[in-house]
């Protein structure tokens, strides 16, 4: 990573397939992976249920693009973090979600988990620790 | 005379479906579709609320809009009944009236 | 029974021309009618002929195209609304001095009288919107 | 008005200017006005901000078509609810809303108010007793 | 280093505010614009929860939305502070970020 | 100051792309630049030439073309968002097969790597949406 990097943080605050934020932020995120900056995920509020694993969109006939996040690693792509609150107040653990990994080139390629649970206290101190907020 | 109300939106970011739940009547169908469908996930900050209308009001909850956002049925709130697309059409036509709280 | 179908947003960014789609497929497919369907607000944006969705997603204008012709139902699109998001036919192009037009096969631009007759006429309405 | 009218209630749920929805719904009950049925518009949640008088739209340089709601009664839309505990929820009272009258040709063209405020569970009420519900 | 936020929805329909005001640090800016001027208005059902911030966080209000909305400047909650267009801009400009809470 | 404008919602329906015109024409008022602005999302839909917006109303699309033309403000709309939504210029018609486009002078159609560079390039970016 260049040292002029800038820290990109990607807000996702709205559930998938009602609406196409999620798809869209997604979108983004790769294309903006090419661009070697400090790329971090936010989920908070409805953006936590993107992450559910299981999701099964044959009935209503739209495009499933969950398995995406989990290829996220691959183009670099690793720091996920979720609200705790968020899930909670929503019926929702760390178990609901997909496991979502990379390997870590400074570590033997060691696979490490991209996920990190944080508080709401962590995540607005991500929040306010950035040079972009894009939000969805 | 009695109406199915749709609700499309997460209770957990918008108000609609407690004010729907605040204006069904009796006997009314009150039926969570899109994001909707997040209002019977079970144990959530809400679901107490959802639960203790399931009496007067028939809640019921889009199959295929659960399963498309990973939401397992055994996690769905005891009393919501589960419904598939021709299900839906039936509700809207049993009922005599087919309101959406958008 | 017949149904009138009232769809509010515009394809893809909301669920709603999807699910409105699945209704009226199970509506069919269950011995009901739906004459006409009509689309107001962001819901005018369904019936361009200009959308060119990934290959591995659904295509909602031909969804419809498809599915209106063959069980003969009329797709109305709101003029007023469309004027204002730019959906024209070929007529209303010429009228209002357009050098082109984007409505796909199957949709026809009208006036709400169309919505209100539709809810004259119909046994039930039913809206998706957002 | 026909024996053979149909009940219709325009319901409003949406504030004005931040999303169209009030205003198209606003063209929707002018055309409709033509149709001859029994008309009734509520206004309830956010839906109640659509009435409040005083609105200047020319620092945000769209039309204010507020004064259109003192039009419908020459349209003969004269059953305009508006529920009591939304406004109240909104810090709002009757006296922040515009007036809003008609002419009653039953009554020597005496005018009247035709905003009327009830409870919620009149809204519900007015809901139950329609043939068509059309949601803006 | 510090951010402004803008909320432009209203809220009494979504959570938008309550989440914003749930991460916003001490010495930023929250901003209401469009809808989410209703927030500012007093003596409402969530009036109390916002004046309760707007100590530790510079609360305004875009006069504009306002003034197209009907929402008379005295009825505002304490605090609350008006801006034009160009007071949005310098506010932008003087935080080093900006974060849409939409 | 440099600001990079984002703006994620369609004309007339939302109020976001009006927002946005207020704080640019503000922006550049103070003298700050805005060499960029990048549609997504829905946002894509106010670079179309078609609409036709009542006489009384404002025309969203002029407002951004003109605004765009005596400042030089880059108008980018994505290219993906874009092909979803029906948005077209003349090449992408062609390459998609499509009879008509329906893109707005001073618009032009990119990827979005462009809204990333506005993120690097720019002091500050504020998004506009729903």
């Amino acid at each position: 990573m260049e040292n002029d990097a800038k820290r990109f943080l990607y807000v996702n605050r709205k559930a998938p397939y009602g609406t196409i934020y999620a798809l869209e932020s997604l979108e983004v995120v790769l294309i903006g992976a090419a661009f070697e900056q400090n790329v971090s995920l936010a989920f908070l509020d409805d953006g936590v249920f993107q992450l559910t694993k299981g999701q099964d969109t044959q009935g209503i006939g739209v495009k499933n693009f969950s398995p995406t996040y989990r290829a996220l690693g691959d183009y670099d792509v690793n720091k996920l973090y979720v609200e705790k609150e968020s899930l909670e107040e929503r019926g929702l653990s760390v178990d609901d979600l997909q496991e979502i990994t990379y390997e870590d080139e400074d570590d033997d390629w060691e696979e490490k988990p991209s996920i990190n649970i944080v508080s709401r206290s962590e995540m607005a101190d991500i929040m306010a620790n950035q040079d972009v907020v894009l939000s969805f | 005379m009695s109406t199915l109300h749709t609700v499309n939106k997460s209770p957990f970011s918008t108000q609609s479906l407690v004010s729907c739940l605040g204006h069904a009547k009796d006997g009314d169908t009150v039926l969570l579709i899109e994001d909707g469908v997040y209002g019977a996930i079970s144990q959530s900050g809400i679901s107490d609320a959802i639960s203790a209308r399931a009496t007067e009001v028939n809640l019921c909850v889009l199959q295929p809009d659960l399963e498309a956002r990973g939401v397992d049925a055994a996690k769905v709130v005891e009393g919501v009944n589960l419904v598939d697309y021709s299900g839906f059409v039936e509700l809207a036509a049993k009922h005599s009236l087919t309101q959406a709280w958008l | 029974m017949k149904f009138g179908v009232v769809i509010s947003e515009g394809p893809y960014t909301h669920q709603a021309s999807d699910s409105a789609f699945n209704f009226v497929k199970a509506a069919i497919a269950n011995g009901h009618e739906v004459p006409r369907i009509f689309f107001y607000h962001d819901g005018v944006n369904v019936g361009t002929r200009l959308s060119v969705p990934p290959q591995d997603e659904r295509n909602i204008q031909k969804q419809w195209t498809e599915i209106a012709d063959e069980n003969c139902i009329d797709l109305v699109i709101c003029i007023a609304a469309a004027q204002r998001r730019g959906m024209l036919d070929e007529n209303e192009a010429n009228r209002q001095g357009k050098d082109a037009n984007n409505i796909a096969e199957g949709f026809r631009i009208s006036g709400l009288g169309q919505l209100i007759e539709m809810g004259i006429q119909s046994d039930r309405l039913i809206t998706f919107g957002d």
